[in-house]
């Protein structure tokens, strides 16, 4: 018995520096969307808040967030109103928890690393649909269906796209799929050199997989549910406060969740020529986690948004049979080499 | 666009008074049925009677498509606010003005015709020109014109408690009566300069 | 008012399922606006909408109505100046113009050479200014902010020219009855050489509009060049020429549909008829030919100033006017083609210091007039991208 | 084994609770008025099912049914409703009480068939623990063993899919 509390006591220790880590890095993040936007922008950006750079910035918003005003809607359906963020933000951290940032500092290594990761990442489509639903509000209703008919759309190339890597690699652990890219493809004399997936034949795979991250992360130019100029936000439309403040610090943790599977899946993970895993792991996973981050908000400050059947024709049209035909090279490149 | 090649310009010479050519409005005035024009201002203006409204527009669609505005003049000698026509009583009535133009040459006409002011329904011109709509209902609003026959008849600015019309003369601007606006005192001569003669010397204080 | 019981729930329930055996989507009346990111204002639609798709459209305005022509009735003619660059805030000067010039004609005066040309200039500019907020807030609303950076800092500086001459920025009330107001320290209607244009504003303007070329090649580029801003407006609200002229649609909006009807060709009020320009058309009338017509007239509108500053000539600012402005009796409709479209005043004078009757023909309100037969069918991101391409400013609906 | 040792493993512990959060709500799910509530009510009974799939070292079948069943059956459900009759008020919409009884004389008879077959095939004995991961006898099961059954049920369910968009597709000449 003593032993069974003890590896709950790990976990739930282990969950916690993930949780604390994430939200750093997630406000990390949001402190470089002002930042690169502003500078994308020809604007100084946040100046004031915090003497230098306005570093502080992002604090004085969550503080800000934090002192406003919890409002519900009279018309909302209260407690799941109420559940949705919560929801959408344990959706989001269920994902974090298996990314493995060295060879020995993962929190879970799963068999099932990456079928697991999807499984947990389509609950926040759940969470989207709950609050979309429950504002009591036409846009956010509409908001809700674009982001069902979207989230369902994408999920599909966005499995399609791991399926490629997971034939390459021949497992689904995250831990197994970041050592299969370390693995030496070739010999040059008696220098093994590795490559990540992404130059070793998943390039389509990760096209794929990006594509569809931005529309399941609900990002420009795939941002038609929350869509400012049309919906007013969309499904985000009446939340206010806590609320809306877990909201965002959860698309913000999914951006780096989702950039941080990309850079397991495609990048080779925690690996990096020359760097010693163990000790480097963690910051090469998450140098390449925020390089994909970075490129997510240079697109959101260059775009315009797509419409919705555009998306649809897109994801349907050109991301399913492309990922179906990126299997079956794989498939078939593995067998015949 | 390609029909209405302005044949208001070309058949000018053929017009009847040979010394003089026949001013744009007396053409469209020709056109429109009517012998009542003024080209005043460079401002061409055809009067038709109201029973003539639709049709004097109808004729002029083909050379004129494009419907500029319309609105209505309260003519009346007993104001609320601003000032009376200066020089005599005028024929108390409502002129309700159409503008019609062309979208290439740039010929265009006013149309007008007057409304007793105890009797203001006018046929509607959506039927002829789709662009009225909203300007009917904009002069309805304002002036409690009835548009016989439009397709939409709802208030288009003011609320539907609203009682009155605005651009009636017999309305009055309440602002205006709690306050009045310091115009009437406005000009006040610059200090090294001689007071003015006329008006300006009496307003300023 | 009880509230329904289940029972009556049922009872309502269980009638609609035996009407209707299939699941139909229900309909939904979607009140977009008045307060609304995307319409400019307080411009309200009730849209019935299926699924995404509008069924009809009514637009409700009304929620800025000031009532200019009536307040017109109990100011004199310089007040006036004041108020009516107010009704498009964002093009204030050119409002000015036609009112000004329907003043000066019924008066029988004609401002002085100079003056005109720094009226052309100033609503050169303004038109410049007006596409700029166009091309800027149109991208941001099909989702794209970074355009608006880019074309409002151009913007600023030709912004800060105007401020430099009139004083003002939004409202430079910088026409006078026969000329234009001399600037600080003037007063004097007969100094030839007279303090009107702020030192270095040729220069500044000659830079500028080297700036707002540079801006232009920038979005024609970015935002035009973009293949998902194809997408988005390639097609989308579709306005044929017949249906342009029929709802009385002018500038832009019409030209974009293929008309090349411009009123500086046509009338005859500032000296356009000096200076080389090219009417500006577009074949389809889509989104994206709206957007190309202004991106193009941003740049025939620096090749007229730049040709005006050229030839600037010197003289008096101002005609002789008596000094209490009286107009005789007498109407005259003088139009202009503002950054809008037609903006006209028709002035009915009764004789005195304040005109009896103003009507206000502006161009926002006869070009939305059109919004329902473009919106019916649309999709809600089509409506946002039709209405933006529009380019209307709800005080130029209302007045 | 008695109940007390039965108890006693914590294994059996989660069991019970994770099966009487799915009784529960299971039982709001067709009871709720509120069509929608009924709906995020199923969610939490198939995640009651995933999890009682993970007590048993399922994995894959686990995440699989979080995947198919919450990640985009549920959703296509909410999707569904939400295009055509949840009601955005409130007030909870009426659903028809008629055919309770049938519809529960339907439920226990499919419990007891279910219930009957799984005791039947696989009798009362406890069976071996496993350790390792199924993922891979599943699909040497799926692939090899049942490839026939397996293969006829993709087809049944396509056909069933083209059947679904022949229905709601509305013929344009009407």
């Amino acid at each position: 018995m003593s032993l069974l509390d003890n590896v709950w006591v790990v976990l739930a220790l282990k969950l916690g520096i993930a949780v604390v880590v994430v939200f750093a890095v997630a406000l990390v993040i949001m402190f470089a969307e002002l930042k690169v936007s502003a500078h994308m922008q020809h604007r100084v950006g946040p100046y004031f808040a915090g003497g230098r750079w306005g570093w502080a910035q992002v604090f004085a918003e969550a503080l800000k967030f934090l002192q406003k005003e919890d409002l519900t809607p009279r018309d909302a359906d209260r407690p799941v109103f109420r559940l949705a963020p919560m929801v959408s933000l344990l959706a989001t951290f269920a994902v974090i928890v298996i990314i493995p940032l060295s060879p020995k500092l993962v929190a879970v290594d799963l068999d099932l690393g990456i079928f697991y990761a999807l499984a947990a990442g389509s609950v926040s489509t759940i969470a989207i649909l709950m609050a979309g639903w429950s504002s009591g509000s036409k846009y956010s209703l509409i908001g809700g269906l674009r982001a069902g008919a979207q989230l369902i759309a994408y999920e599909l190339p966005l499995v399609l796209a791991v399926v490629g890597v997971v034939i390459q690699a021949g497992t689904m652990s995250m831990v197994g799929i970041t050592e299969a890219q370390a693995q030496p493809l070739f010999h040059l004399g008696s220098v093994g050199i590795s490559l990540p997936y992404v130059l070793a034949g998943q390039i389509v795979g990760f096209v794929i997989f990006m594509i569809a991250v931005l529309a399941e992360l609900v990002r420009i130019p795939f941002d038609m549910p929350i869509a400012e100029q049309e919906l007013v936000m969309g499904y985000l439309t009446e939340y206010s406060g806590i609320r809306f403040t877990m909201f965002l610090l959860g698309e913000y943790a999914g951006m780096l969740a989702m950039s941080a599977i990309a850079a397991v899946l495609f990048l080779g993970g925690y690996h990096f020529w020359g760097l010693n895993a163990d000790w480097f792991g963690p910051f090469v996973l998450l140098g390449k986690a925020l390089l994909l981050v970075f490129v997510m908000i240079w697109f959101r400050w260059t775009w315009p948004r797509l419409r919705e059947d555009q998306l649809q024709s897109l994801a349907w049209r050109w991301l399913v049979p492309l990922g179906l035909a990126n299997i079956a090279v794989t498939a078939v490149l593995k067998v015949v080499l | 666009m390609s029909e209405p090649e302005a044949p208001g310009a070309a058949p000018a010479p053929e017009a009847p008074a040979p010394e003089a050519p026949p001013s744009a409005a007396a053409r469209w005035a020709a056109l429109a049925g009517s012998s009542e024009f003024s080209d005043a201002f460079r401002t061409a203006k055809v009067r038709v009677p109201r029973e003539r409204w639709v049709e004097a527009h109808r004729a002029l669609k083909p050379h004129l498509p494009f419907f500029g505005w319309l609105s209505a003049v309260d003519w009346s000698n007993e104001v609320a606010v601003g000032d009376p026509v200066e020089g005599g009583p005028v024929e108390e009535r409502y002129e309700v003005l159409s503008r019609l133009s062309d979208v290439t040459a740039g010929e265009a006409v006013i149309l007008s015709t007057d409304l007793p002011p105890d009797d203001l329904r006018l046929p509607s011109l959506t039927a002829v020109y789709t662009a009225a709509d909203w300007h009917e209902r904009e002069a309805a609003d304002m002036f409690g014109i009835v548009f016989a026959g439009h397709p939409n008849p709802v208030r288009i600015y003011l609320t539907d408690e609203f009682v009155g019309h605005p651009l009636r003369k017999s309305y009055p601007l309440l602002a205006r009566e709690v306050k009045p606006w310091p115009g009437a005192v406005e000009v006040t001569p610059l200090p090294a300069a001689e007071p003015a003669p006329g008006e300006s010397g009496e307003g300023s204080g | 008012m009880t509230a329904p019981t289940d029972r009556d729930l049922l009872a309502v329930h269980r009638s609609e399922a035996a009407v209707s055996v299939e699941l139909v989507t229900p309909e939904m009346t979607l009140n977009i606006g008045p307060q609304h990111p995307s319409t400019h204002g307080v411009l309200r639609l009730v849209a019935t909408i299926a699924g995404e798709r509008l069924e009809k459209v009514q637009p409700v305005m009304g929620y800025m109505h000031r009532g200019y022509e009536k307040l017109a009735e109990v100011r004199t003619y310089a007040q006036i100046n004041a108020l009516v660059n107010r009704i498009d805030w964002v093009s204030g000067f050119a409002n000015e113009v036609p009112f000004i010039l329907a003043a000066e004609r019924l008066m029988g005066v004609e401002a002085p050479e100079r003056a005109q040309y720094i009226r052309l200039i100033l609503t050169e500019m303004y038109r410049i200014s007006n596409h700029l907020i166009f091309l800027c807030s149109f991208p941001a609303e099909l989702g794209a902010p970074t355009p608006l950076m880019y074309a409002l800092r151009e913007r600023e500086r030709v912004l800060d020219l105007v401020e430099g001459v009139t004083g003002g920025r939004f409202h430079p009330n910088f026409n006078r009855i026969g000329g234009v107001k001399p600037a600080a320290g003037g007063g004097s209607t007969q100094r030839t050489r007279s303090q009107d244009l702020s030192q270095g504003f040729i220069d500044g303007t000659r830079r500028a509009m080297a700036a707002v070329r540079a801006v232009c090649d920038d979005l024609e580029g970015l935002v035009l060049g973009n293949e998902i801003v194809q997408q988005r407006t390639v097609g989308i609200g579709v306005l044929p020429a017949e249906t342009a002229i029929e709802y009385a649609v002018s500038g832009p909006n019409l030209r974009a549909s293929g008309v090349p009807f411009d009123l500086r060709r046509v009338e005859d009020y500032l000296p356009y008829d000096r200076f080389d320009f090219d009417v500006v058309t577009m074949p389809n009338g889509d989104n994206y030919d709206r957007c190309r017509v202004r991106l193009e007239e941003i740049r025939q509108s620096a090749r007229i100033i730049e040709q005006a500053l050229g030839s600037l000539p010197g003289g008096p600012l101002q005609a002789k006017v008596p000094r209490v402005i009286k107009v005789p009796r007498g109407e005259c409709y003088v139009r202009a083609e503002n950054p809008k479209g037609e903006m006209g005043y028709h002035i009915v004078s009764g004789g005195g210091r304040r005109p009896y009757r103003v009507k206000i023909r502006s161009a926002s309100f006869c070009n939305l007039a059109v919004l329902p037969w473009l919106l019916e069918g649309a999709l809600i991101p089509d409506v946002i991208a039709i209405l933006g391409s529009l380019d209307f400013v709800l005080g130029d609906v209302d007045r | 084994m008695s109940l007390g040792d039965w108890i006693g493993q914590s294994e059996n512990l989660v069991f019970l609770a994770v099966g009487v959060v799915m009784l529960a709500a299971g039982f709001w799910v067709v009871t709720s008025r509120n069509l929608v509530h009924a709906v995020l009510m199923l969610v939490v009974a198939l995640a009651g099912s995933a999890a009682l799939f993970l007590l048993l070292g399922a994995e894959f079948v686990a995440w699989t049914v979080v995947l198919v069943y919450i990640g985009a059956v549920v959703v296509l459900f909410l999707f569904g409703l939400m295009i055509t009759r949840a009601p955005l008020r409130r007030d909870p919409l009426p659903l028809d009480h008629r055919r309770r009884w049938p519809a529960a004389l339907v439920a226990v008879a499919v419990f007891a068939t279910l219930a009957y077959a799984t005791t039947a095939f696989f009798g009362w004995e406890q069976g071996e623990a496993v350790e390792r991961s199924l993922t891979g006898d599943l699909g040497e099961l799926l692939f090899r063993r049942f490839v026939i059954p397996f293969e006829a049920v993709s087809f049944v369910l396509l056909a069933a899919l083209i059947g679904g968009i022949v229905l709601a597709r509305k013929d344009p000449r009407e």
